[in-house]
């Protein structure tokens, strides 16, 4: 059991910030969401809809979309194939088998427009495996923003980012939040990013719901100095 | 300061085409607490994997004890007298924890004062002495873990985030078996993230940053020093 | 505040099928036997289509035990595995029509004595070959399974044709030690010695195994390599070597189990151990890859329903085994006992 | 033209376009430039390989599944040509219903191959296909009233495909540059034409979208699954679409041969082969299946004489002439084998590719 | 030059065979022609193929032969599944095969043409030299063969000849070709058997590895007073028999059987060259090689037409004494021979021992091919 019983509601509009020690559930949690693990018990839904039983291919049609915390690419193909292989994942020409893949232009107009975003077009024709870690992130995410869905995942998105690409994907996150209509989880361990982004966080502690609120107040909660950050310690330690 | 045990000088070590350690200057001396510091990612385990040898320098060298240990396979390495605690804890679930145990008396059969003494540091272990160890709760794993490397005398303990996801009060028996080990004669290096316990635990710091040594010194001076620490580690927390 | 959540499996809650659930694959064995009594109804027919089915189940486990054993502790495919029970053959057998007037004489004493000085002539070349083959073949495509496929089919071929250039292309023919020739007869049911003989060598195979598996530090090693190699490195243990051991062991097991099927047999060719290659295949999958337990009662299954369903209805023992293959794989897509992680 | 024919797929190397436009030539005109009946049955082989070992790396190179049924797939079209020749007449309505036919048979099998043991681990699925290609290989032997059991089935294709039938007797005198115009040279540009065909829509299938897919797949299916796709399903199609095309390539070559047999169609032996020319090739790129298919069929074909010669010339040493004695072929397949894995990991054209 | 082509499976499981069959029609020719290697002063070119047992091999080589390399006549193969793949290739191109040693009865019956001769055995022969060896008053017959076309051809062949003799098989025992363990079936035959009175004996008709006699045997069938028989085989495999003193059954060929010039002269230079006897096949491809210089001879011209008129019901000699092809299916009629199986100290092999040759008069091998 590594998440136990967390119940919660995400909106549209809203970005929550899930944070907590490593090992409390956080990724678990994303698992169970987007369906890569089945839940023992409890449900998923999305716009009221119980998509609990769903494969993880059914819920990503339905709307949730996510990025890993490991990179999770196809590391042979091409950058540009990468993000046209998710735009013609939505188009539902996937099943076509006679017509070439230069005729399907709109696709990979759009696969480009989005490598514009996350400013990996340059490097469009590029393997993926030879790409630098960082952009291998940016490319996870440009992955996730082509899918488009109504709830974006993010775990850890700067993970391994040096400095100065976070802010391209942090900027990315800001822009989608401003759309309004997009539900957006984030993981993060970095407390500024989250203090800047965030309008709620919930602290996941071995497995379970500790905190659930707005920043400032979560962060200044008892449970979350004890459980995440260590404070209070001291005194434990004190005789050592 | 006498010799020390462990050097590291200007080591670089690749990971696939990752530079992941860029010249790391390290030295560990003996019978003490040595920290190993630093934000997410910067290269702490790494470090340590490259110590034991899972990961190979390309360049540098590694001095253990005197000698050069730089291109020993890791079994080689291991028998000179380290004991490794990996960040995964590396606990052989499919084993009981007395075959884990046993495993780990690499010389010869366990020798029951040493183990009477880690029982008492851990008492959970005698407890489940019989059982799987893919049972064991995260915080009793990290026993096993800790207490597999103390099962004969090793000359360094290298030591990765053994406190992560550990409730306070495990974290100070935890803290305390360290605290012995020391007094033992052992020396320690230890990645912790909680600065809490590296404060009580370190003798002295160091700090990396970008697989880079940034800091090194007595760790009373970086426990005092709000201002380095800020700047060494993005400890904006604390001061929040 | 509790650490990591706590496991406490709640025993009340199992249910009966739950607790059975583990111990089925050994329960399955007399089960089958049961429905074989019912389906056939002639104690005699019964009992010696039993006894010689669990004997030939013993031959099909001592050859496949090798390959279970590299592919469960290794993770490497040998497609090879079938060369080594030929070489095996060969090699016991040579020893053997060397040592003729041992296998001649009618002594239990001398001819056991011929026996197992050609087992250990086959183990000793075919664990020499075993580790050649590792270093050769095997060493440069750990952990890529399509391309351990591809070199050791290679390496099948080349072993194979090695064979016929030492041995030349005729068949050999041999005959059996002249104590093991013929049947006990109880009961109206007729047992072939020699079958006996492969009960207890199969039988001692797998108990050595187990313990070995279970018993030694090596055998502690071997599945703790299985599961973190790199820990097990960090604790001090040359892991290479092992595995290397492990694969010199598997290879002589399939010597083993080359010099018993062609004394059965009576015949070998270099294309005899790549024809059982199926057989072996099915046992081990069945078993689920890498389960010593599982392929040693998934062997059993094999030998007793393929005697019965011959016995009952000829046409139908041609697909008897996928067919079984394909109930169990239904019921347990990891095999019976699995053992290597889902990959 | 070029490029929509090739499914803008291009060879991307020099060298690799070379050699691939010298093995278009030299396989359309081979009755012309290489006269002889062994020369074109050669060719007519290379034909039909090439199909089978592209269908083949369909599903290896692009879906990543490894099967050893395929050969029960080319034997299924090879038997469906065969037996309606033989129950309805020779004809080339009986050709074009027995390929269909057999394509449809091998499809549906496929499907239920698939269905059942895509979902289980890949390397169970490779063991999986070899018990059921040689459960089928016993089945064809023992239904011997049906397929001819061990000795196979003779039968007739249309006359216009068989040396008796001659024809330009007025415009060419029967002949035309040396070559004798006749049945057998239609049945190898109807093997020719047929191969062309084939090969260039699994080209096309494979740079269309569900082609790439497959190759995402063949990737890292779990993020496949994650954006969105049904991983089984695809796989499952690609193995039908393989069989299928395996299954037509074997009525090629049922048209060939006028003969189909076990050892010929169904046998371990020609999984082998197929396995060691999209290798050799290089996979999941389909030129590989050209090359590879040529290089292989002319060693299978040319080896032995060559080792021959070899032989003789050695003969005054020890062992060496044993080992090199044409007899013993196979050895000397079975070290390229080993050593091609070690040396083209990527295969001939991948090398070529990377190095131009 | 004359050319002959000899197309067989060197390589693969029926190497051994090929080598004695090449080797046997090498010392044929040498035979016929005394030594010279010539017919009428023309040399004879031997050119040798290998089918590596694959039927397209042999049709495309046989084409090969036919087209390319233009010989006068083809000799062989080996494996009956690749001979009959090979048949229609000899009427396209007009040409004649000599088979040898293929044993599938369609070979001259259903699939024949006739430009097909063979000098082989076909597997009635055996059968109903077998029966003819077999039969006997108030004695039950089983048999046991293996579940494709070679076995229950064989088996259906051995009913029809024991019929014929007033004999019939009291209960027919299939399994799949690469059974390893007899004892479900050694059981069914035990059930159907024991209760019978008289003489009881199994027939056993096998083909490659995976030999069941003394598996069987090893079962005790003479708890149930069953016998074991078998036909003859090549020596190799005759070193089983030697379980089973005193088998009764009928052979094909062995070394000390047949007593004329021809053997005497195979046995000797053939221990003289390879130190060893020669064997069924060498004896099989000797055969042929005298058959076909003595066609050429006769014909006196390698024109095929003039070959195959020459042929039609031509004599000659051979180690089993004379041959004659029947000119209704090109089978080559032939002498068995009936044994009882002797174990001798000294000899690797168990002896078949003469009991009667089978005559060709003696030998009613029906005619399939109409
Ligand atoms: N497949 C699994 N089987 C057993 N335990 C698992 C499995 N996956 C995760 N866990 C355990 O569940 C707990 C929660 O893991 P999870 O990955 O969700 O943590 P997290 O909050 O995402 O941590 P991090 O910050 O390191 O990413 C951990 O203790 C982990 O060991
Ligand atoms: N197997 C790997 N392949 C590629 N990159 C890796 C691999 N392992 C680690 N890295 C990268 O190496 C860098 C250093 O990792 P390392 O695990 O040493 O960090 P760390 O300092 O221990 O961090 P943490 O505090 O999170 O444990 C990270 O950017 C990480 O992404
Ligand atoms: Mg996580
Ligand atoms: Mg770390």
């Amino acid at each position: 059991m590594a998440v136990d019983a967390v119940t919660c509601d995400f909106h549209p509009g809203q970005l929550t910030a899930i944070v907590g020690p490593n090992g409390a559930g956080k990724t678990t949690y994303f698992n169970l969401i987007s369906g890569q693990i089945p839940a023992s018990a409890g449900r998923v839904f999305l716009h009221d809809r119980d998509i609990s039983g769903q494969s993880v291919s059914a819920r990503t049609r339905a709307g949730i979309g996510r990025a890993f915390q490991l990179t999770n690419l196809f590391p042979n193909l091409s950058v540009l194939e990468n993000v046209r292989l998710v735009v013609q994942a939505k188009s539902g020409r996937s099943f076509n088998l006679w017509s070439m893949v230069s005729r399907h232009g709109d696709l990979t107009a759009e696969a480009e427009a989005i490598l514009q975003r996350v400013r990996l077009l340059e490097q469009r024709e590029q393997v993926v495996s030879e790409l630098s870690h960082g952009n291998q992130r940016k490319l996870e995410v440009a992955l996730l923003i082509a899918l488009d869905p109504a709830v974006y995942m993010f775990d850890e998105p700067t993970a391994g980012m040096s400095v100065d690409e976070a802010p391209v994907v942090l900027d990315l996150i800001e822009e989608l939040k401003d759309q309004r209509n997009r539900t957006i989880l984030l993981v993060e361990h970095k407390m500024d990013v989250i203090r800047t982004l965030a309008d709620r966080i919930i602290v996941l502690h071995n497995g379970a719901l500790a905190a659930d609120g707005p920043p400032a107040e979560v962060m200044a909660s008892d449970v979350v100095q004890e459980a995440y950050m260590g404070r209070g310690l001291e005194g434990v330690l004190a005789d050592v | 300061m006498s010799d020390p045990i462990l050097k590291l000088e200007g080591v670089y070590t690749n990971i696939a085409q990752y530079h992941i350690l860029q010249g790391v200057d390290l030295q560990v001396p003996r019978a003490a607490v040595t920290m190993l510091l630093g934000r997410n990612g910067v290269g702490k385990t790494t470090t340590l994997r490259t110590i034991i040898g899972h990961w190979r320098a390309h360049k540098g060298r590694i001095l253990f004890d005197g000698e050069d240990i730089t291109k020993l396979p890791t079994p080689a390495i291991a028998r000179l007298g380290l004991g490794f605690v990996p960040e995964d804890m590396g606990i052989f679930a499919d084993l009981t924890v007395e075959e884990n145990m046993v495993l780990a008396a690499v010389s010869g059969p366990i020798n029951s004062a040493r183990l009477d003494w880690i029982f008492a540091a851990f008492p959970p272990l005698k407890t489940f002495w019989k059982s799987e160890a893919g049972n064991l709760s995260g915080g009793q794993k990290q026993m096993l873990s800790i207490a597999r490397a103390m099962v004969e005398e090793r000359k360094l303990y290298l030591i990765d985030e053994p406190t992560k996801g550990l409730a306070p009060a495990i974290i100070s028996t935890m803290a305390r078996a360290l605290k012995d080990l020391k007094d033992q004669g052992a020396s320690v290096l230890l990645v912790e993230q909680n600065f809490a316990v590296a404060k009580a635990l370190g003798d002295s710091a160091n700090v990396m940053d970008d697989g880079r040594m940034t800091w090194s010194g007595e760790m009373q001076e970086l426990a005092t020093d709000a201002a380095l620490q800020e700047r060494l580690m993005g400890l904006s927390l604390e001061a929040h | 505040m509790s650490a990591a959540p706590e496991h406490a499996p709640k025993m009340a809650d199992v249910s009966l099928r739950d607790r059975i659930a583990p111990h089925m694959p050994v329960l399955l064995v007399p089960l089958i036997a049961i429905a074989g009594f019912l389906a056939i109804q002639n104690p005699s027919s019964w009992l010696t289509l039993t006894v010689s089915g669990l004997a030939m189940g013993m031959m099909i486990f001592i050859m496949a035990s090798g390959l279970t054993l590299v592919f469960g502790l290794m993770d490497v495919i040998n497609f090879g595995h079938g060369a080594f029970v030929s070489v095996g053959a060969f090699v016991g057998i040579s020893v053997l029509l060397l040592l003729g007037h041992m296998t001649e004489a009618p002594s239990l004493l001398l001819n056991l004595t011929a026996l197992l000085v050609a087992v250990l002539g086959a183990m000793i070349a075919t664990g020499i070959m075993g580790w050649a083959f590792e270093k050769v073949i095997v060493e440069p495509v750990y952990g890529h399974h399509l391309k351990q496929i591809l070199v050791t089919m290679g390496g099948l071929i080349v072993v194979e044709q090695l064979i016929v250039v030492l041995w030349g292309p005729e068949e050999i023919y041999i005959l059996r030690p002249e104590a093991l020739k013929g049947a006990i007869t109880f009961a109206g049911a007729a047992i072939e010695k020699y079958r006996l003989v492969a009960v207890g060598v199969g039988l001692a195979v797998f108990l050595a195994m187990r313990w070995v598996l279970r018993r030694t530090k090596i055998g502690l090693i071997v599945r703790a390599g299985v599961e973190n190699g790199e820990m097990v490195q960090a604790l001090g243990y040359r892991l290479r070597l092992v595995f290397v051991g492990v694969f010199i062991a598997g290879s002589a097991l399939a010597g083993l189990g080359g010099v018993m099927w062609g004394l059965y047999q009576e015949v070998v060719t270099a294309h005899m151990g790549n024809q059982a290659m199926i057989l072996i295949f099915i046992v081990v999958i069945i078993g689920g890859l890498g389960s010593v337990e599982g392929c040693f009662i998934g062997a059993l299954l094999v030998g007793l329903l393929q005697n019965y369903i011959a016995f009952i209805e000829p046409k139908a023992a041609l697909i008897s085994n996928i067919a079984l293959m394909v109930t169990i794989l239904m019921w347990r897509p990891m095999g019976m006992i699995p053992v290597v992680k889902a990959k | 033209m070029i490029r929509t024919l090739l499914s803008g797929d291009m060879p991307r190397s020099v060298p690799l376009a070379l050699i691939l436009g010298v093995i278009l030539v030299c396989l359309a005109l081979a009755p012309f430039l290489f006269p002889g009946v062994r020369t074109v049955d050669t060719a007519a082989r290379i034909c039909i390989f090439i199909v089978l070992v592209a269908s083949y790396d369909l599903l290896l190179g692009y879906g990543g599944i490894v099967s050893f049924a395929h050969t029960m797939f080319f034997g299924i079209g090879a038997y469906g040509v065969a037996l309606a020749s033989t129950h309805l007449g020779r004809g080339f309505d009986s050709i074009a219903i027995g390929a269909i036919a057999g394509a449809g048979v091998a499809a549906l099998l496929a499907l239920v191959i698939g269905l059942f043991s895509l979902r289980v681990r890949a390397i169970f699925f490779a063991m999986i296909t070899l018990a059921v290609a040689s459960a089928v290989a016993v089945l064809v032997s023992q239904l011997s009233g049906l397929t001819g059991g061990e000795d196979g089935l003779t039968f007739k294709t249309p006359r216009e495909l068989g040396p008796a039938f001659k024809f330009g007797k007025e415009a060419f005198d029967g002949q035309l540059f040396g070559v004798k115009l006749n049945g057998k040279l239609l049945a190898y540009y109807f093997v020719f034409i047929g191969a062309l065909v084939l090969f260039l829509g699994l080209l096309r299938v494979v740079n269309s979208p569900f082609g790439r897919v497959l190759q995402a797949i063949r990737e890292n299916d779990f993020r496949a699954e994650a954006i969105g796709y049904k991983v089984v399903y695809y796989r499952v199609a690609a193995t039908c679409l393989s069989a299928a095309a395996a299954a037509l390539a074997g009525a090629l070559y049922a048209v060939w041969l006028r003969y189909v047999g076990p050892d010929t169609s169904l046998s371990m032996e020609i999984m082998i082969d197929i396995l060691l020319m999209v290798v050799i090739g290089g996979m999941g790129t389909m030129y590989g299946a050209v090359v590879g298919a040529t290089l292989f069929v002319l060693a299978q074909n040319y080896l032995q004489n060559l080792m021959g010669a070899a032989s003789e010339l050695t003969s005054a040493l020890p062992l060496l002439p044993d080992l090199l004695n044409a007899d013993r072929w196979l050895l000397w397949l079975g070290v390229l084998f080993i050593l091609s894995v070690y040396f083209f990991p990527t295969g001939i054209v991948g090398r070529l590719r990377n190095s131009g | 030059d004359i050319k002959i082509a000899h197309i067989y499976g060197k390589t693969g499981p029926y190497e051994a065979y090929a080598k004695q069959s090449h080797d046997g029609l090498m010392l044929g020719l040498e035979y016929a022609t005394g030594g010279t290697m010539e017919i009428n002063g023309e040399k004879i070119v031997v050119i040798e193929k290998d089918t590596q047992l694959k039927p397209e091999n042999g049709k495309a080589l046989l084409e090969e032969a036919y087209g390319d390399d233009e010989v006068d006549l083809a000799i062989g193969p080996v494996s009956s599944g690749v001979a009959l793949a090979m048949l229609p290739v000899a009427e396209e191109y007009e040409k004649l095969l000599i088979v040898e040693p293929a044993v599938a009865d369609s070979i001259t019956g259903a699939n024949w043409n006739r430009y097909i001769f063979r000098t082989g055995r076909n597997s009635s022969q055996d059968a109903v030299s077998n029966a003819i060896a077999l039969a006997g008053e108030d004695t039950h017959i089983a048999t046991l063969a293996q579940d494709y076309a070679f076995g229950r051809d064989g088996i259906a062949a051995f009913k029809e000849a024991l019929e014929s003799v007033g004999s019939d098989v009291a209960h027919e025992e299939y399994v799949p070709t690469d059974t390893t363990d007899f004892t479900a079936a050694a059981e069914r035959i035990f059930n159907a058997m024991k209760d019978l009175d008289g003489k009881k004996k199994l027939f056993v008709i096998w083909a490659g590895g995976g030999n069941p006699m003394s598996k069987i045997n090893a079962m005790d069938p003479s708890r149930f007073g069953i016998e074991m028989a078998t036909g003859g085989n090549i020596l190799a495999a005759m070193k089983a028999y030697k379980e089973f003193p005193g088998m009764e059954g009928a052979t094909y060929y062995y070394y000390e059987i047949p007593q004329n010039p021809v053997n005497d002269w195979l046995v000797k230079e053939h221990e003289a060259r390879f130190g060893a006897p020669p064997d069924f096949f060498t004896a099989g491809g000797m055969t042929a090689g005298i058959a076909a210089v003595e066609a050429i001879k006769k014909a006196g011209s390698t024109d095929t037409e003039e070959l195959i008129t020459a042929m039609e019901g031509m004599e000659w000699e051979t180690p089993k004494g004379t041959m004659m092809f029947r000119a209704e299916d090109h089978q080559a009629l032939q002498p068995m021979y009936h044994f009882k199986i002797k174990v001798e100290d000294g000899v690797e092999w168990a002896v078949p021992e003469l009991v009667r040759a089978l005559s060709i008069d003696e030998l009613p091998i029906p005619i399939r091919n109409q």
